[in-house]
């Protein structure tokens, strides 16, 4: 099929589930009218239960925490994925032959004000980034959104032009090591309910005082894994991308 | 707890995995092989574990200890009844096979591909054995993640990169179709849990009912290959690395169809109820098309594994049709059938990556003859053809007679006449392949038609004049187990029962939100004619060999059977499989499309 | 007016299968992908929305405050992170099949037919 | 239903359209980046401040990000290919 025909067929097509979809919706509760139950029974048992205040990261953590676990293991075989897809493989010379192109790379090394200015940043995004993490419990925010802006910190090194230093820090197997370790360390803490005689990610560390740093129990605990393995995993996906450019960056450098 | 085994064989190998890849860059290769092997061995054997304590009742396992209150899932839980076990089970059992037959494979590479693969188990157990529906999408996107990078595996091909590209695009929108249809049951329910989405629509259905259920079932179906959702899998199929196609072909597409029919009876049987008639005539048209395309898109390819890639399309059609007639009978066959399919099926690829071994090529043309010294590969070959085309005592054979009885005496009765066209001229393709390949039969080019692919790149390394042991021996084993299935005393019957108690919505409601146990459900032995279904596979097989030797018949005998003529015709539709995501995207609107507005119309008139 | 918001959330799925079908780039396609995928994020957080209900945080706000509903946020917060490695993967994908045919339009790779 | 959130929304799926027909992908991941910040907006309406945070820090920044990458990683390997005819672009043809 040519796109035309593709594009009028889809037309047709894109209409009828439309109008399905559409017919389907009118029948939903009205918007703003969320009927429960599950949400309700959650808002009104988490902090009792739970010790923490944040519903959102409890929801994530302890009730549907099979979930989270199974949503770190897609980022972690995602990570494992785009390596696999993006090595080198045996037939090809990627970096042997860049003498020729260097010359292509249009990419400018940062001006001294913006490698100031984004290494300045890197200190108070990490304690950002630590701070949501460790919070998501009380506050929102947690594992997921600390980690990602974890991840951003090597970005900001790498905007600096500190080539070397990035390099260092997001090289594969340092990050692959965290990435596994923040997946292993939730997966072998939902042991832990198991071990002591209950199910499998059940919190069974002391919930402490409600509204405390140290509360919840294994939600902290597998808020901080996952945030290591998120921040790991974007970090990892990332380097997988700019690895090639790096290289190239590096060596016109001398 | 009792069950703690529950959630083993999916944590199992996820923590294999995970241990591999941290030690990735400081092992060897026997270490992640031997790892990998002994994860999936365990989750097998604990599989095998819970099926045997099923047998009594099935198993409802609450995550966090979060039991639900009066009658409100508030976690997540694992539903394992011996359905479910038995597919986990088989799902390791494949794994196994393939794992041992890539020992020899993709020498040169580090130890990620074991990662993959064992995250790909652990995705399958998973989704097996998942009673909520969110977690289900969970499971469906993590073993898609893997299926497509374990896809794309070969990346110095340009098309591998396309299949993979196009396989991941397909189930990407299947999944986030779903995912809508999922947050249409919630808002309506305000519950994840199957059981207690069942129980709180009780009865009523509307077009939010109705079109959420179509948006689920059809996200799954584009796993399962359902027409016209199935052009994907060819793809994909064609340029997976070989071992991988065996777990894609021998059960993945398989368990997206058991998805659908786990939603179907733990939910929407109560709202469906008065309505059975629309489902299963829209979904035994869609399966007898897909399984009649199947056959015939598979009888055309010269591509041996596209040529079984097709045959499983065909074959998945089947087993929708057997959901469709809403019968635990059918049910019941369903589930013998994937074993006893999902068995020959991967005998079949694990023999065609052997060819690719020895020879660097699965095309029948360029392999014609060359196969004639491994007398033992070719013989695994064949075995597995008769297999495909349901001979008794196969597992297909049994299978696909419980299907048939099931149909008996309703309007569909003529599903049978379709089973034997697919095993006919699935079978067909097998043994036209055996007897070019390994026979030298028949002309040595005996095509005019269009080549698919070009040849491959070998997927191993080191030297080719011989057939290795290891990958001989698990082609051995799965289509020896493709015979076993069918031969087990009583698995029929253990079959019968467990999918009579897999359709009792009540029950299983009861059981998962208010921890009531189930009664043994009564066995019914309906009266059955052995003999005459065991004629009709005999004659279904007889019929293949001789479609077969047809085929191979010199091309001047064949014009005058007018045999060119239907080939030509019927490329149209072989070009209908263009390779192009857009046309894919395309046919999926217009399914969904129709499936929705044939059902809601059927099903909400006033 | 108050089915807008599911209204927008299917129109954004249709409109991205449109975008995939139509696409001649695979880059263009993925992000064409990732818009369909925020379709599903419209629709959960539309479904679980309160009017004046707060956030599900009760660091301030004693339980009990009308709260919206926390579990959709859950949901949409393990899709956000589904969404980012599948667009992942995909550009991986894109990437290689550009290294090797030097080519980025669907239409013209056309190794697999028939 | 609030006046904002009408606008809001009513600015989703424009932006989410403006994203899809827009042709050029470097346009295309700017349109993105801005769809997701709309997005993260929607979110914080709702009253779903996890989900906006989220939203924002990968939908507007990380997601544009990797597509910002993989397109200038295809620019090189299309440099590559047209300064010197390179054995890696006939290996694939």
């Amino acid at each position: 099929m040519t796109i035309t025909t593709r594009k009028r067929l889809f037309v047709m097509f894109g209409a009828a589930l439309l109008a399905i979809f559409m017919l389907a919706v009118r029948e939903l509760p009205e918007f703003g009218h969320y009927r429960g139950p599950y949400g309700d029974v959650l808002n009104r048992e988490t902090v009792y239960e739970r010790h923490v205040t944040d519903v959102v990261s409890a929801v994530n953590f302890d009730w549907r925490g099979i979930d989270t676990l199974g949503e770190e293991s897609i980022l972690f075989l995602s990570v494992v994925g785009t390596i696999v897809l993006l090595r080198t493989g045996d037939g090809e010379t990627e970096h042997k032959d860049e003498q020729g192109t260097t010359s292509n790379d249009d990419i400018p090394l940062p001006s001294e004000a913006t490698r100031v200015a984004s290494l300045g940043l890197v200190g108070p995004l990490v304690v950002f980034g630590l701070y949501i993490v460790t919070h998501g419990h009380l506050t929102p925010g947690g594992g997921f959104q600390g980690g990602v802006v974890l991840a951003t910190a090597p970005l900001l090194v790498y905007v600096a032009g500190d080539l070397k230093t990035f390099k260092r820090i997001a090289n594969h197997e340092f990050v692959e090591i965290t990435e596994a370790l923040g997946i292993g360390g939730y997966l072998s803490s939902g042991f832990l309910g198991m071990v002591l005689g209950s199910a499998y990610l059940r919190n069974v560390l002391p919930l402490g005082t409600t509204g405390h740093l140290f509360s919840g129990g294994t939600i902290l605990v597998l808020n901080v894994f996952t945030g290591a393995a998120v921040a790991a995993g974007m970090v990892s996906i990332l380097y997988a991308f700019l690895e090639h450019t790096i290289e190239v960056r590096l060596r016109r450098k001398g | 707890m009792a069950n703690s085994l529950a959630p083993l064989p999916v944590l199992v190998p996820l923590a294999a995995a995970v241990f591999l890849a941290l030690i990735n860059k400081h092992t060897a290769r026997w270490f992640a092989d031997f790892v990998s092997i002994s994860a999936v061995c365990a989750s097998g054997i604990m599989s095998v574990v819970l099926l045997h304590r099923t047998a009594s009742a099935p198993i409802v396992y609450w995550f966090g200890g979060w039991t639900p209150r009066t009658g409100i899932a508030v976690g997540v839980n694992f539903y394992i009844d011996p359905i479910s076990a038995v597919l986990a089970a088989f799902i390791s059992l494949l794994a196994l096979c393939s794992l041992i037959f890539s020992l020899h494979y993709f020498d040169s590479v580090g130890n990620l591909y074991h990662v993959l693969m064992l995250g790909f188990v652990a995705g399958m157990c998973g989704f097996s054995s998942s009673g909520d529906l969110f977690n289900l999408f969970v499971f469906f996107e993590l073993m898609s993640i893997s299926a497509f990078a374990l896809c794309g595996y070969k990346t110095e091909e340009p098309s591998t990169q396309q299949g993979a590209i196009n396989f991941a695009v397909m189930n990407t929108i299947g999944g986030f179709l779903a995912l809508l249809g999922i947050a249409m049951f919630y808002s309506r329910t305000g519950a994840l849990n199957l059981a207690q989405i069942g129980r709180t629509l009780s009865h009523q259905s509307d077009a939010l009912i109705v079109s959420a259920f179509v948006f689920v079932m059809c996200g799954f179906l584009v796993k399962a290959a359902v027409f016209p959702f199935h052009f994907w899998l060819a793809d994909a199929h064609a340029v997976a690395p070989t071992p991988v196609c065996v777990l894609f072909s021998g059960i993945m597409v398989q368990l997206a169809v058991y998805a659908v029919a786990r939603v179907y009876w733990s939910a929407m049987e109560g709202p469906m109820s008065g309505h059975q008639a629309a489902i299963t005539s829209v979904l035994a048209i869609a399966g007898t098309i897909t399984a009649l395309l199947g056959a015939m898109m598979c009888f055309a390819q010269q591509h041996i594994k596209r040529m079984l890639a097709f045959s499983t399309i065909s074959h998945t059609g089947i087993l929708v049709v057997a959901f469709a007639l809403l019968k635990p009978k059918a049910l019941a066959g369903a589930a013998l059938y994937v074993i006893g399919h999902g068995a020959a099926k991967g005998a079949l690829f694990l023999v065609a990556g052997i060819l690719l071994h020895r020879f660097g090529s699965v095309e029948e043309s360029s392999l014609y003859g060359r196969g004639r010294s491994m007398k033992w590969t070719g013989a695994v070959f064949a075995f597995s053809g008769l297999g495909l085309a349901g001979l008794i005592p196969f597992g297909t054979f049994a299978g696909e007679h419980g299907i048939d009885v099931a149909a008996k005496g309703t309007s569909f009765w003529w599903v049978k006449v379709v089973f034997i066209f697919a095993a006919t001229l699935t079978g067909a393709a097998v043994f036209r392949v055996y007897a070019r390949v390994f026979l030298g039969r028949g002309a040595p080019n005996a095509t005019e038609e269009l080549a698919t692919t070009s040849d491959e790149a070998r997927e191993t390394k080191g030297p080719h004049d011989h057939v290795p042991v290891v990958m001989f021996i698990p082609a051995a084993v799965l289509a020896v187990s493709a015979i076993a299935s069918g031969c087990v005393p009583g698995s029929v019957a253990h079959f019968r029962r467990s999918a009579s108690a897999f359709s009792d919505t009540v029950a299983y409601q009861a059981q998962v939100l208010d921890g009531t146990a189930l009664q043994e459900p009564p066995l019914s032995e309906a009266a059955e004619q052995p003999l005459a279904a065991a004629i009709t596979s005999t004659v279904t097989t007889m019929l293949a060999v001789a479609v077969a030797i047809l085929a191979l018949l010199p091309r001047r005998h064949r014009k005058r059977l007018y045999l060119e003529r239907l080939s030509r015709a019927f490329s149209t539709v072989r070009n209908a499989h263009s390779g192009k995501i857009g046309d894919y995207v395309v046919y999926f609107s217009f399914g969904v499309a129709a499936i929705g507005t044939v059902l809601v119309f059927l099903i909400c008139r006033r | 007016m108050s089915i807008l918001p599911y209204a927008v959330a299917g129109w954004l799925f249709i409109i991205g299968l449109y975008g995939i079908v139509t696409s001649r780039n695979f880059i263009h396609l993925v992000m064409c992908l990732a818009v369909l995928q925020s379709s599903t994020y419209v629709l959960l957080l539309s479904v679980g929305y309160r009017v004046g209900g707060g956030p599900p945080v009760f660091a301030t706000a004693p339980v009990g405050t009308p709260a919206v509903d926390p579990l959709v946020h859950a949901l949409v917060l393990t899709d956000i992170v589904v969404e980012a490695t599948v667009v992942a993967l995909l550009l991986s994908l894109a990437i290689r099949i550009h290294k090797n045919t030097g080519n980025l339009e669907p239409d013209k790779i056309v190794e697999l037919r028939g | 239903m609030a006046f904002i959130q009408v606008t809001i929304l009513i600015f989703v799926g424009i932006t989410g359209t403006a994203v899809v027909v827009t042709r050029n992908p470097i346009h295309q991941v700017i349109g993105l980046s801005f769809y997701g910040i709309i997005l993260g907006l929607f979110f914080f309406i709702l009253q779903a401040p996890d989900v906006a945070l989220s939203q924002i820090t990968i939908g507007a920044v990380v997601l544009p990000l990797m597509f910002m990458l993989a397109l200038a990683k295809i620019r090189r390997q299309e440099q590559r290919k047209s300064s010197s005819g390179h054995p890696e672009s006939a290996r694939g043809a």
